[in-house]
Formats: structure tokens, C-alpha cells, sequence
């Protein structure tokens, strides 16, 4: 109940080819999430899948049937928007009712859900306001209920935490997270934060400009990303990337390694530099290095606490089993 | 900007602020006391501003002359019957400018207000000549068409402001939980433009409550409102000041009272998209 | 938000509108266009039944060779630019004033918006009759307090005399749409420019103003459209007399006082002209100002 | 059945409101009122008649329609009257006035000249006695010497009111009165002639001297109201207004009042007054011809009169119309009668100049184009009055524009 | 050049007392952070200081003069606000040469200062642009180079970063830094994200209700708060803070422990619980675990990877000298 296919699908607005053909499946229950740069089409795939945008050509096919025509009522999709789009004048309870009322379903039914998707999301103390004097978190789940009720065959994400602030942006990623754990339903998110995508997605997958670079569970993509865009936006901080001799060393046009993969020292080691910046997290620093005669900044992740201050000269020594390589088109070399 | 005002500029602009406002409004107020008047007060030299003798006598004069109720209620019929069927019509012409924009949209949208730019008494013979053939002259329907259609650029410039800044999120938030387009107008899109969709409501209210050269032309009898009302007054015999004070009064007081008890709506809504 | 769906549904729905102003405008353009090249005069018997004559453009040059046209053209000009003078300057400065903390801002409000609800009609019966009689008038019992000689408004300054009453109907609503801009005006902004060394003065022309210039082409846009056509101002104060026939004034004149429909209808096509001279130039700037 | 009237706002015709339930209860037809001001109403009739509106079953009009629409053909004419009625009954000036080709198209509900309205404890201040006919000369000294501008008293107060019903009107009275004219009788426009910059000279002098300030705008209620606060020693306009400026009630000089024949230029054969009738009229295009015609018998018969002068008196009955009112006894007390009808029997519409013309009319011209041309051709005069262009200038605007005009309607 | 002493400084809107008395003093060329949750008067605050609003009573010396009374624009100080306040109507250029121009700074000057603030702040290419025109992170750069030019005593940010997206934000940050390296100008930065705030600081200043909880470096808090509501604020993922039984076997009211300082092991431990979701980050893994019986929910961060799944039992021991305790009163025992 939930798998959604892709197959050649290209969507352009005017002229402009955003999407160009793009072959994609997402197999029921599983958590998939659409990263990218911005401008990459992340949304406008979403869209196209929820049928929000008309596709230019290709096919859609919702659980094996052809979609491609069908309005997106029909779709049996939920969506969740970035700004939520709750309904203003509504209730927190009409909200939620109102996918229920457009497909006449009956009160006593309606009532039940709703109050099911209030208790599963902690609203059943809010049924009664409006959206207007609720906070972000909470509209944030307002929005998710409104899908929940309508058991949808997947649920569709536009960056729904984008519009939250730090820290109850990693409280809502958990409560997502559980959702899907509880409900097992297809999920596609969208998002440009690679954290998020890392900690939620069962399978990532990376854009750019329309193109698909590599599709893959986080931890495959963090350990061999398929080349150095994905190298460079998934993991944080960002993988150090050099070109040159030292690439040429390793017998690669560039190579990668990421921040916490590189030991530091004050006497000794592979890399001489100078301390730029350096962040005291407590639990971890960061140590951002220049004048390396590398690029012009290295950074480092230490865990815990390290003396390490504004001028200072440092060593550094990346952990070489952890080195990424890539050949003259980027592409990883295994 | 938030540094307490101090009390004393807060005066100086308390004082400043009702100064104009009464210097504005005194037009009005002085038409208002006349209507109290006797005629011979009305035009006492030193002009007297209070202490008369207040008298209904002007209002029961004008009343006894005319049907004022008559007028009042042709009034109301059509600058409301215009305005609303104004609005059924536009809320969808401008939905699909706000929401379904083209390259063409703007182009339209200004069209529509060129319009308003054709001068009425230059048309007034063929407009005559039209109403006659469908037999709307004299009646409310026809003024009621006739100012719905004069207002109807200025209704769908309004609303597409208002629909404008209503996220297009929502309506397909809407569309995705299964609302067809007329259940995403009706249930979705118009009760969140309520405010917006007063103001205009109001804005047209007045506007063809005060429009003076068709609702005169285009009426005898039947459909007159109170522009004709008020035509009968401009200059009678002898002194008149109060009488005329008085039909006057009669003539703005209920837009005047509809417009102070809706200011809020108003002023809220009244942009035309001019605030960004 | 553009499926082929909501395409078509947005041609549809923009339809009856769109359809419904089409057949106001062009059906009695048309007719217009079609009575300007004719000898119509009512009062001679001619009507369309009986067939008119085919003048060719005789009524547009007598139009224009007409001695009032000119003078009508300068009056127009002189009243529009006028009253947008004095509605947008005022509404600025007294939209600043009420946008300033105060007690009783509400009925200020109110106070400042009432004319904006008076017929023009009625505004103008009551200015001429009540204020700019020379006899019985209250300005001419203010001027005669002070020792002054009235003022014959409406004959010795008679375009200052209509400018202010139409200035006075439409500064309202003026100060309304500036009102609410100026209340969106981001106050972070204007503690910025303090912060930066403005005083007072130079924030008004450095900040304020420029933040009002999309409300103020709004405000323009719409009262030229109005004003272009104001008609019951004139016809109850001076009837056209003393430099007040604006050219909407000076066709009326033409059709209903001389009964002469083929001239009035010329003179019309003229006034579209104009207008749309004036709209075109208007919405350049508003139209960029629209989607910026 | 319902009839729709387009009436004028004035005394009159707001008194006859109040008696429609007479009628409605005579003939049982109801009646619906559309009263509006002088020119509204003019613009409103004209644009309904000439598009065959049917918006109207009777129409106010005045003695310059009611020719030039007879002619026409878009009235009913009034040519079978009933017996009680007596035609014969209605003053020949009026009759004539309203009738083209010798047939009725309009009942006059009350006619009217003018006259000299002055003040006669300030003629008698001043010195003087006012003659039966004056002349222009002896109003000008006599408007001189009643002038008192500190208390506020103007000598003499006179229309200056652009539009042609307004000071137009006055002012080609005044016209014929030092022997000018509109047209010759080739229809060539006249204000190339010197009677006319006399004429105009002579009124912006004396009014200068004499007259209340704006005068440039004032038409016939400015000067009422000026007259009945007592701020006018002298006043020349028609001759309804007597009866306001003698009503207690209304004015502050009732009871001073004297009355005279307006003036004519020393020697000049015409004087300056004039004649019109607000009469009812049935546009032919009306489906209630029969109910229209009943009402406008009711209206204008001598009946309706005796109901006025029994309700509200004498002095308040409809003027000007009928032969019989003025037979009347009871209406002979009435102080303005004799120089009312005195006056509309010193105007003769059909040789209103000295000088041959053209036309029938005698403060205006008969012809179709004559209000749009006057018309301009007084605001071409106020704007002289308001001081605003010399005489010179204004005479030649107004022979300009008036060929023109007489050009374009194909004369 | 810039130091600033807050002396007994109250604030009061009507009856409402936002700050009550409070000293502190800036150094000058120090990095002063303020931090606190939302509504504890962080911008209040920084608007006393810049005169932007009176102060109900106090003192407030700029560079040891009082500067009370002292009007917004004479104070020396520049401001970043929130919402960047740049004038929309101006271009870059002008925007940035508004100060100046206030000030009467001769043509020439402003031209020299103009493009050495552009170059800094690598605006250069953009300086004929509407602010309508750039992105957030440049038009934040815009706002700093409206106030570099003035060459301020001090600079007061107001949550500068907190309308950009997650990645630019660790960019900012890196580019606030180094500017106040290069510069050493006192800078006053107001932020709720304490991330932000550990990382920039050189002092925080911690706040809650108007009131100064704590002052230090970020290490200090780090390792030392004062109480339980530094300790809860300070670190990311937050500490974990039980009270109870728990708590009363080490001696203390509540105890807490952070995410970094608990061991795990499938076998043995302290505490027993089950894993809920489980945050692969690569480089780091966050575990939320249930059921231990102390807290609805105990997190805890391991570095690099663990194969942690849904629903597994696991056991966790806290590092026992990184335990902190707090008293009745919620204050640190030490
Ligand atoms: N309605 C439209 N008309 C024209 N171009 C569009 C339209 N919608 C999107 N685009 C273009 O398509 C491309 C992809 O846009 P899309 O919104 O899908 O990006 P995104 O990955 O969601 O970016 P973000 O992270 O900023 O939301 C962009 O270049 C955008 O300019
Ligand atoms: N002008 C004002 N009038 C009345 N109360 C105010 C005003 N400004 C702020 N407050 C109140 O003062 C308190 C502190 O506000 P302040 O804006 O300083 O908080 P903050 O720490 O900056 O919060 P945030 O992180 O949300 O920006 C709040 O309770 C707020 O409601
Ligand atoms: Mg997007
Ligand atoms: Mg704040």
C-alpha cells in the first residue's frame, strides 16, 4: 500500500527542463528522503508525484497502477507543506476534519479519528483553537494530523521543519521519526539540511539539478558517497576536499576526508597549518585550519576539548584508511 | 521607535491630530447643526455654532416632501445588489489571476481599470438607447448592473491584492485533501479573505452609494435612489441652507454610520496592495 | 499550481468578467466611435431610426477648433494635478500624524475618514452654499471677522475653490491606503537609520517617503481614474463657468446642453484618448510597482 | 393606473405634491413624482425624449422646449381638452408661447414676467420715488443711492449666474432693452454690435457700483435669499417671486416692498422683462396618454386654484396662467397682481427686439441649439462679471463661439 | 575603545518589570554573547544599549563616559538587526553609505570605505544590486558592512543568523567570527541558539526572566553551570537531568549527565533501557533510549557508528566524573 514508481519522468516549465528523465521507485513503508541543494527540483518531484504539477512526459504509478492523470484528491496521498497551509479560519479540529468532510466520510468516524490523531500527536488540549495561537511545533503536528486522518498510502514532506527554530527542530525530527516507526507508511521527505536527512531517511536521495547523483541508505552515502557533490553535502561538517599533488600522491584527481577522520597535533604530522577559527562545542571543537598550501581551509572535528587557540600552528594527519578518492569527473574511485 | 513617548509630544500630537481631525470633519458637523436650524439661524450673522434653538422642523419638511424611505431603500438595494453580485463575479476572475497567473494577467488586470476611463457622459446616449431595448430603464436590476459593472475592476484589483497574499499552499493544501475547486473557493479561500473581501465590499458600497451621473440618468420614479434624492434639493426657493442641511444629512447619514461602524474592516483592508 | 486542470478552470472562471467588461467597453465604444462620424442631433429629429448622416471627421475638427477645448484640456490638467498634489502631500503628513502615538486615535480616525462617505453631490452643495457663499457663506463671516474682504470663491478662485472641495472628498481615502503602508513599514528599519545618524527629517526623505512610493502611485492611479471623470463637483458649483469645463464637463456640454450627440461622441473618442495617454503612463509605473 | 411626473423643484410643484391625493381621489390614478432641480431636470427630459425613452408619462417644461418639441412631433397635443377646462381661459401670451403651428402642446401651471422688486423705505431713504416704468438711468441712480455697503445693502441685486435659464436669460433681456438681439435675420450672431457692449458695460458698471459681492454667482435664489434678509434695495426677476419675498414667513421685508415694471435703455421701445411658464407636457411615446391628460387638467384647471387659494391663501395660487385669476376679485388684493400681469402682458415673444429677428422668444431663442449656445456664451459673460476678462474679450468669445455653434447645426 | 558598563540598569514597560536591576560590564574587543530562552529580555537589552529604548533606571557608561542620556546615533555603536533592516529602496552601495552620508563623511572617504567594507565581506560584485536582489547570507553581509563603515566602538547583533538557512548559518558564523578576529572591535550578539553561542563567544551571557544567570566563557558553562537551568541550556544534544532516587544515592537534589558522557554496551551497565530511535549521523550516532525507569527519555551520543536498532535493550553507564549535582535550590554542588 504505498510504492510509488517513477519512469522517465521530465517536467519543464517553459523552456527550462527542470527535471530531466528521471527513473525512480520508493517501496512501500519506507522512509525516502529527497535531498539536495536549493533550486535542485526537490519540490517541484514532490509536487509532480502528488500531482500538484502536471509531469511533461513519463508515467507515475502508484502502487503498481498508472497515476499520471489522476488529480491529486485522488491519489490517495497526503502532503505536508513547509509553511503547513493549515487552514486559518478553521479549528484545530476542522483542520483536521476537513480532508474527512471533502470525502464524506461519517461524523461519528470523523470524530473518532480525530480524536486518535489528536492523542498520537499530543493535541487533544488544543482541538478547540485556531491555528493562529498555536506554536510552531504545534502547528507543525496540526499539519501531520490533518494527513494521518486520511490514511493515506504515503505521506509527502516540503521541508516541514524548515520554518522551526534549532531546538524544536530536533524534537519534531524525533516525533516524525516515531511516526514512522508506528505507522510503517510510506514517507517522502524533502529537505536541504543533510543532518535531518541523515538521522531520518531509511533511503536518501541526493539531487542535483534534477539529476539523481546517488540513491542509498545514510550510512552507505556517508561511507561511500558515489561522487564529490554527495561527498561534500552529506556529513557534517563538510568533508575536506583537495585537488593537486597531495590528490596525485593518492593517485586520484581529488581526494576527501572528513573532518573527523584527520588526528591532530602540535609537533607532528602529515599537514602543517595555522589555527583559524576555533569552535568550543564542550562536547567537540572545531578546529578550522588555513595555510595549509592545501585549500584554503581545513576543518577539524575533535571530540571533546582541545587548547587549541586563534595563530596557533598545528599538524594534522588524516586517518588514510578513511581517505575518499575520486577521478577526474568526480566519480569515486573503489 | 519604541522609546516610551513622552507625555509631552504625546500631547502635542494628541493635539495636533484633533485639530485636523475637526478641521476635516467641521464640513460635515456644521451641515449636521444647520439641519437643527431654523432658516434664519442658519444664516445669523455671527454664524451661531450652539446655542439655537434646535428644531426637527427641517427634517419633517424634507420628509413630508419627499419619500425619503423610497429613495433610502433603492439606495441600499442597488449599491448593495451591485456590490454583491460584483463580488460573486469577481472572486473567480480573480482567483485565477492570484493563483493561475500568465503572462497575460497584469495585462488584464489593467485593462479592466482602463475601463473605468471612459467618460460617462460620453456614452450616456448610447448606454440610454441600450436600456431602453431591454426595458432596464427605471429599474433597480439595470442600475444594479450598471454599477457592478463601473465597480468591477476596482472589486477584482482589490480581491487579487487580498487573494494574492494568501499562500498557495493552502489551496492545494486544500486540493490535496480532496476539495474540488468550487469547495476550495467556498470553504477554503473565501472565508480567509473576509477581511479583505469586507473592505471591498465596503469601498464598493460607498462608491456607488455616491455615484451621481448614471443612477440620475438611468432612473425616473421607481428606482431612484438617493442621488435624486438630494437632486431635488440643490436649489429650491428663498432661504434654504437648513432644509438643504437637513436632506443632506438624510442623504450620507446612513454610509456615514455603516462607514464609522465598519472604519476597522476598512482601514484594515484599504490597500490595493499598497502596503508590501 | 499549474496543472492543465487549474488552467482551463482559471480561463473559466475569469470569463464572465472578463466577458461582461468587454461588452461594456467596446459595445458603447463602438456606438461612440459610430455617432462621432454622424450629424446627431436629437432636437433636429434626427434619431437612429430615421438614419444619420455620414460626416466624416467634421466633428473631430470642430471639436478640437473649438475654443473651449484647450482651456478644457488646461482645467482638466489643472484639477487632477491639483488635487493629487494636495490629496498625496496632506495624506502623507497626516498619515504620519495619526500613525504617532495619541489618545483617541480612533475617533480621529473616523473624524479624518468622514468625508470620504459624503455624495459628491452633496459635498459640493454643501461647500458652495455653506462655506464659499460670499454672503452667507462661513469662510466669508471668517474672512469679514478678520476684516478681510470675502473671497468669491467660486468665480474669483474658482479652480483653487474645486480643487479643495475634491481635495477634501478624496484625501481620506488617500491617508487611509498611506496610513497602512506606513504602518508596514519595518520599525527595525527606521531604528536602523537612527542608529545610522538620520535625524527626524532626513528619515522621512531617506526612508519613510521612499517606503511609500508604491501606496502613493496606488493613490494616484486610482484618484486620476476618478478624477478624470469628476462631474457633479462642477455641474452643481459653477456649472463650467470661470475655467472650471474639464473636458469631461465641456462633452457633457456638446451632448445633453447642445443636444449635439455627433460632437459630444467626438469628443468622447478624445477623452479616451487622454485617458488611456494618462493610464498608460500611470501603469508603466504602477505596473512595475505591481510585482515588485 | 400610475403616471411618473418629472417635475421642477420649486414652490409651485412642491405645493402640487401635496395635493395629489385630490387628484388620485377624483380619478383614481396614483401618481409618481420626480422632482429634481431646474437643470437636472431639463437634462434628464431632453435625453428622454429624444431617445423615445417612455421613462416619464408627464414632463415639466418650459416655453423653449414646448415649441421646438412640438415641432418635432414627440408631444401629444393638447387640442381636445374638455369644456370645464376652458382653453380659451389661459393668458394669450402663455398660449402662444406654448404652441406650435397655432395647436396646445403644454398647460402652463404658472407663468410668469419680470419686474422690479425694491425696497420702499429705502427708496424713501434715499429720497426718491420709484415711476410706474423706469428707466435704466433712473435704476442706476437709485441703486446708487440706496448703496450702503457697511451695513450690508446693496443698491440693486440682478443674476449673473452663468447658464442660459439663469443670467442668460437676464442678461439678453437686458440686451433687448438697449435695443440688441441675438441674431439678425440671416441668423448672423449680433455681438459685434455696439448695443450689446453697451448693454453689458452698462450692467458691469452698475452692478460694480451697486451690486452685492459674487455676483457672478448668483442666480435667482442667491438674490432671493439676498432680498428677503434685506440686503437688496432693488431686485429685477420674475415675478413669482413676489409672492415669496412678501410671505412673512420667509423674508424680513414683507411688508416693504413695492413693485414696477422692469426698465428699458431711455428711448429704446423694449423693456427688460420677460416671459415663461413651467407648463405639462405628454411625450408622445407614453402609454397613459388618457391619465396624463386627466391629470394635467386637473393641474392647470381653475379648480386647483380655488383649492390652493382656499387652503393656503391667495397670494400662494399658481400665477400667470389663466384670465379668470386675475378677473378675480379676492386675487385683485394681492399687492403683486396688477404689475404681474402688467408685465407678462408687456412681453411679446414673437417680436421680442427692437430689431426685426428671426425667432420667437424673448430671453431666449427658439431654436434647438439656443441653450447650449447661451449657455456658454454667459459663462463667457459671469467670467467678465467675476472680473476674470474685459467686455471687449467676451463679446468677441461669444460672437465666435456662436457662429461656430450655428455653423455646426447648419445654419 | 568600547568597553560597556551596564550599572544597576532597570527596565519596565508600564507595570511590567522585563530587566530587573542588573550590572555588567563589557570588555573592550571582547565577543559578548547573550543567550536565553525566548522573551528573557536578550533584545530588550541590547536595545537599552544602544539607546534604541530609555532605560527606567541605572546607568550606562560607553568607554567609561555615561552615555544615558546620550541619543541612538551618538552612542558609537552599530547595529545588525534581526531582519537585516537594509533599505529596500537603495542599493548596496547606497545602503552602506548611509551612515556616512548621515554623518557628512567627504565623497571620496565613503568611496575608499565602501570598497574596503566590500572586499571584506566579498560584496563587491553586488554593490549596484537592490537588496530585493540577494540572498540572505549576502544581504546579512550588506547589514555588517553598513556597520563596519561607521567604524563603531561596538557592534550589537540581535539574532543576525536566525532568517538564514541551516547551512549558511555555519558559514555566518565562521565569517562573524573571523571578522572580530580581524577587527577586535567589541561585538555584543544576541542569540537563543546556544550552538551559536558557544561557538563565537568569548564571554556568554546566560539570561532567563530578565535576570543573569550566568557569565563566562563557553567552556566554563560548559563544564561548570552555576545550575540546573545553565546546565539544561548549554550543550547540544542537552543534558540529561534526573532527579529522585537516582539522584539521592550520589547526594544531590537532581543529577545530570551529558549525552558525550555515557558509555554504552549491549551486556552491561548502570542503567537499562531500550533503544527508540536511533540518529545515524556517520560520524556520530545519537541514541534516545526509553524504559531505563529514570526519565521519559535518556540521549545519548556515541562516536562514529553503532549498529543501534529500534527496540533493542541496551545498557548505559555514566562517566561518574562528569557527573554534575545540583541542590534543592536547582544550584551546582561543588
Ligand atoms: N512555477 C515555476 N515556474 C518556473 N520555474 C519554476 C517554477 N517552480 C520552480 N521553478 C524552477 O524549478 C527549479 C526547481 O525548483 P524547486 O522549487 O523544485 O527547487 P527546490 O529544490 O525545492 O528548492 P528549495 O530548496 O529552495 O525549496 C528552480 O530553478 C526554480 O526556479
Ligand atoms: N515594547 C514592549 N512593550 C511591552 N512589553 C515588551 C515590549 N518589548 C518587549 N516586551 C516584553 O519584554 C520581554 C522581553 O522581550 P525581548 O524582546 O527582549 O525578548 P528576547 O529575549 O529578545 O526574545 P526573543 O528571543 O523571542 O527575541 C518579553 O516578555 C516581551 O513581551
Ligand atoms: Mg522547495
Ligand atoms: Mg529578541
Amino acid at each position: 500500500m504505498g510504492q510509488i514508481q517513477l519512469n522517465q519522468v521530465t517536467k519543464s516549465f517553459g523552456d527550462v527542463q527542470v527535471i530531466p528523465p528521471l527513473d525512480l521507485t520508493i517501496e512501500d513503508g519506507e522512509f525516502t528522503v529527497f535531498v539536495g541543494p536549493s533550486g535542485c527540483g526537490k519540490s517541484t518531484l514532490l509536487r509532480l508525484i502528488a500531482g500538484l504539477e502536471d509531469i511533461t512526459s513519463g508515467h507515475i504509478a502508484i502502487d503498481g497502477k498508472d497515476a499520471t492523470d489522476v488529480p491529486p484528491a485522488k491519489r490517495g496521498l497526503a502532503m505536508v507543506f513547509q509553511s503547513y497551509a493549515l487552514y486559518p479560519h478553521m479549528s484545530v479540529r476542522k483542520n483536521i476534519a476537513f480532508p474527512m468532510r471533502m470525502a464524506g466520510v461519517p461524523e461519528d468516524e470523523q470524530k473518532r479519528r480525530i480524536e486518535a490523531a489528536a492523542k498520537a500527536l499530543n493535541l487533544t488540549d488544543y482541538l478547540d483553537r485556531r491555528p493562529g495561537q498555536l506554536s510552531g511545533g504545534q502547528r507543525q503536528r496540526v499539519a501531520i494530523g490533518r494527513a494521518i486522518v486520511r490514511e493515506p498510502a504515503a505521506f509527502l514532506f516540503d521541508e516541514p521543519l524548515s520554518n522551526l527554530d534549532a531546538a524544536l527542530r530536533v524534537g519534531m525530527r524525533l516525533e516524525i521519526s516515531e511516526l514512522h516507526k508506528r505507522l510503517a507508511t510510506t514517507m517522502i521527505y524533502v529537505t536541504h539540511d543533510q543532518v535531518e536527512a541523515m538521522t531520518m531517511a531509511d533511503k536518501i536521495v541526493v539531487l542535483r539539478a534534477g539529476n539523481i547523483e546517488q540513491v542509498g541508505s545514510p550510512l552507505e552515502l556517508y561511507h561511500e558517497p558515489r561522487n564529490t557533490f554527495v561527498a561534500g553535502f552529506i556529513g557534517s561538517p563538510k568533508m575536506n576536499l583537495f585537488d593537486g599533488a597531495e590528490a596525485q600522491k593518492h593517485g586520484a584527481t581529488t581526494i576527501g576526508i572528513r573532518p573527523e577522520h584527520i588526528d591532530v597535533s602540535k609537533t607532528e604530522g602529515t599537514w602543517k597549518g595555522r589555527v583559524g577559527v576555533a569552535e568550543h562545542l564542550g562536547s567537540d571543537t572545531f578546529i578550522h585550519v588555513h595555510d595549509t598550501g592545501l585549500v584554503d581551509m581545513v576543518t577539524v572535528r575533535i571530540t571533546g576539548d582541545i587548547a587549541a587557540r586563534h595563530g596557533d600552528e598545528i599538524y594534522l594527519s588524516p586517518q588514510l584508511d578513511k581517505l575518499h578518492k575520486f577521478d577526474a569527473e568526480g566519480l569515486a574511485i573503489r | 521607535m519604541a522609546r516610551s513617548a513622552t507625555t509631552k509630544r504625546k500631547v502635542i500630537n494628541t493635539t495636533a491630530a484633533w485639530i485636523v481631525g475637526l478641521l476635516i470633519f467641521f464640513p460635515i458637523l456644521w451641515t449636521i447643526l444647520t439641519s437643527f436650524k431654523t432658516e434664519a439661524q442658519a444664516i445669523a450673522d455671527p454664524p451661531i455654532f450652539l446655542n439655537f434653538d434646535w428644531t426637527l422642523e427641517n427634517y419633517g419638511v424634507v420628509m413630508e416632501r419627499s419619500n425619503y424611505m423610497r429613495f433610502l431603500w433603492n439606495s441600499i438595494i442597488i449599491a448593495g445588489g451591485s456590490t454583491i453580485l460584483g463580488i460573486i463575479i469577481a472572486v473567480p476572475a480573480a482567483w485565477s489571476m492570484a493563483f493561475v497567473p500568465s503572462k497575460r494577467t497584469k495585462d488584464i488586470l489593467l485593462w479592466m481599470l482602463s475601463t473605468k476611463m471612459l467618460p460617462a457622459v460620453g456614452v450616456l446616449y448610447p448606454i440610454y438607447l441600450l436600456f431602453i431595448k431591454l426595458g432596464l430603464l427605471d429599474t433597480r436590476l439595470g442600475l444594479t448592473i450598471v454599477l457592478m459593472l463601473i465597480n468591477l475592476p476596482i472589486i477584482v484589483w482589490m480581491l487579487y491584492t487580498y487573494f494574492k497574499e494568501i499562500p498557495g499552499e493552502i489551496l492545494e493544501a486544500a486540493r490535496m485533501d480532496g476539495a474540488s475547486l468550487r469547495e476550495e473557493v467556498f470553504y477554503i479561500l473565501t472565508p480567509m479573505a473576509i477581511p479583505g473581501i469586507a473592505s471591498t465590499l465596503l469601498l464598493n458600497v460607498i462608491l456607488a452609494w455616491n455615484e451621481a451621473f448614471w443612477t440620475l440618468n438611468l432612473t425616473a420614479a421607481k428606482a431612484a435612489p438617493l442621488t435624486a434624492f438630494i437632486a431635488s434639493y440643490s436649489s429650491p426657493e428663498g432661504l434654504f441652507y437648513a432644509k438643504l442641511s437637513a436632506a443632506s444629512t438624510m442623504a450620507i447619514a446612513p454610509i456615514l454610520i455603516l462607514g464609522w461602524f465598519s472604519q476597522k474592516q476598512l482601514v484594515s483592508g484599504l490597500t490595493f496592495g499598497a502596503v508590501k | 499550481m499549474a496543472t492543465q486542470h487549474s488552467r482551463s478552470a482559471a480561463r473559466l472562471m475569469m470569463a464572465p468578467a472578463v466577458v461582461l467588461l468587454l461588452g461594456w467597453m467596446l459595445v458603447p465604444l463602438t456606438m461612440t466611435l459610430f455617432f462621432s462620424f454622424k450629424k446627431y442631433l436629437p432636437l433636429r429629429g434626427d434619431s437612429l431610426a430615421n438614419g444619420l448622416d455620414w460626416v466624416g471627421f467634421e466633428n473631430y475638427v470642430r471639436f478640437v477648433t473649438s475654443s473651449s477645448f484647450w482651456p478644457s484640456i488646461y482645467a482638466t490638467l489643472v484639477i487632477v494635478g491639483g488635487v493629487l498634489a494636495i490629496t498625496v502631500t496632506l495624506g502623507v503628513l497626516l498619515a504620519i500624524l495619526l500613525n504617532q502615538p495619541m489618545w483617541g486615535q480612533g475617533i480621529v480616525r473616523i473624524l479624518v475618514i468622514a468625508p470620504f462617505f459624503v455624495m459628491p453631490t452633496v459635498s459640493a452643495l454643501v461647500w458652495k452654499n455653506m462655506f464659499m457663499d460670499p454672503v452667507n457663506g462661513l469662510l466669508a463671516h471668517l474672512w469679514k471677522a478678520f476684516g478681510a474682504a470675502p473671497v468669491e470663491w467660486l468665480s474669483q478662485a474658482s479652480l483653487p475653490s474645486l480643487i479643495l472641495i475634491v481635495s477634501w472628498q478624496w484625501l481620506p481615502f488617500a491617508t487611509l491606503i498611506l496610513l497602512t503602508a506606513i504602518q508596514s513599514l519595518d520599525s527595525e528599519q527606521l531604528e536602523a537609520s537612527e542608529m545610522d545618524g538620520a535625524q527626524p527629517l532626513s528619515r522621512f526623505f531617506y526612508i519613510i517617503l521612499p517606503h511609500l512610493g508604491r501606496a502613493i502611485t496606488i493613490v494616484i492611479l486610482i484618484q486620476t481614474i476618478f478624477l478624470l471623470a469628476i462631474f457633479a463637483e462642477i455641474f452643481v458649483t459653477t456649472g463650467g463657468a470661470f475655467g472650471t469645463k474639464t473636458l469631461s464637463y465641456l462633452i457633457f456640454q456638446r451632448v445633453l446642453e447642445s443636444q449635439n450627440v455627433g460632437l459630444g461622441s467626438a469628443g468622447g473618442v478624445y477623452a479616451i484618448i487622454l485617458a488611456n495617454i494618462v493610464a498608460i503612463f500611470l501603469m508603466r509605473i504602477v505596473g512595475k510597482n505591481l510585482d515588485a | 393606473e400610475t403616471i411618473t411626473i418629472a417635475t421642477v423643484n420649486n414652490g409651485d410643484m412642491i405645493r402640487m405634491q401635496g395635493y395629489t391625493d385630490d387628484f388620485t381621489a377624483k380619478t383614481g390614478h396614483e401618481v409618481e413624482w420626480v422632482t429634481l432641480e431646474e437643470n437636472v431636470l431639463r437634462q434628464r427630459v431632453t435625453t428622454d425624449i429624444s431617445t423615445k425613452g417612455g421613462a416619464f408619462d408627464i414632463m415639466t417644461i418650459g416655453m423653449y422646449e414646448t415649441p421646438i418639441w412640438g415641432a418635432n412631433g414627440w408631444l401629444i397635443p393638447l387640442d381636445d381638452l374638455s369644456a370645464e377646462y376652458d382653453v380659451d381661459d389661459i393668458l394669450p401670451a402663455m398660449r402662444n408661447g406654448l404652441s406650435h403651428d397655432g395647436t396646445l402642446y403644454a398647460a402652463p401651471f404658472y407663468g410668469e414676467s419680470s419686474m422690479i422688486m425694491y425696497r420702499t423705505d429705502l427708496m424713501e431713504k434715499a429720497g426718491l420715488e420709484m415711476p410706474e416704468a423706469p428707466t435704466w438711468e433712473f435704476i442706476r441712480e437709485a441703486a446708487i443711492a440706496m448703496t450702503d455697503r457697511a451695513n450690508e445693502i446693496n443698491g440693486i441685486c440682478l443674476r449673473g449666474k452663468a447658464g442660459w435659464g439663469e443670467g442668460g436669460a437676464f442678461i439678453t433681456v437686458t440686451g433687448n432693452s438697449f435695443g440688441a438681439r441675438w441674431f439678425d435675420e440671416d441668423w448672423k450672431a449680433q455681438f459685434d454690435q455696439p448695443q450689446w457692449a453697451e448693454a453689458l458695460n452698462f450692467y458691469v458698471d452698475l452692478m460694480t457700483e451697486a451690486g452685492p459681492p459674487g455676483y457672478a454667482t448668483n442666480g435667482f435664489n442667491e438674490n432671493l435669499s439676498l432680498f428677503q434678509q434685506g440686503k437688496c434695495g432693488m431686485w429685477i426677476d420674475a415675478t413669482v417671486a413676489a409672492s415669496f419675498v412678501t410671505n412673512p414667513n420667509d423674508s424680513t421685508v414683507a411688508d416693504k416692498v413695492g413693485f414696477a415694471l422692469a426698465p428699458n435703455k431711455d428711448g429704446v421701445d423694449k423693456r427688460a422683462n420677460w416671459l415663461w411658464a413651467w407648463a405639462l407636457a405628454i411625450p408622445a411615446g407614453t402609454q397613459k396618454a388618457d391619465a396624463a391628460k386627466q391629470f394635467i387638467e386637473w393641474a392647470t384647471s381653475k379648480e386647483y386654484i380655488e383649492l390652493v387659494a382656499e387652503k393656503e391663501g391667495w397670494a400662494n395660487v399658481p400665477p400667470g396662467a389663466r384670465t379668470s385669476l386675475y378677473d378675480n376679485p379676492e386675487y385683485q388684493k394681492v399687492p403683486f397682481a396688477k404689475m404681474t400681469l402688467d408685465s407678462i402682458n408687456a412681453a411679446d415673444p414673437t417680436n421680442p427686439t427692437v430689431d426685426p429677428v428671426p425667432y420667437v422668444g424673448i430671453q431666449f431663442v427658439a431654436i434647438p441649439e439656443f441653450a447650449g449656445i447661451a449657455t456658454e456664451v454667459s459663462q463667457e459673460f459671469s467670467a467678465v462679471y467675476a472680473g476674470q476678462q474685459s467686455v471687449e474679450e467676451a463679446l468677441e468669445k461669444a460672437q465666435a463661439l456662436t457662429t461656430d455653434a450655428m455653423e455646426a447645426a447648419g445654419y
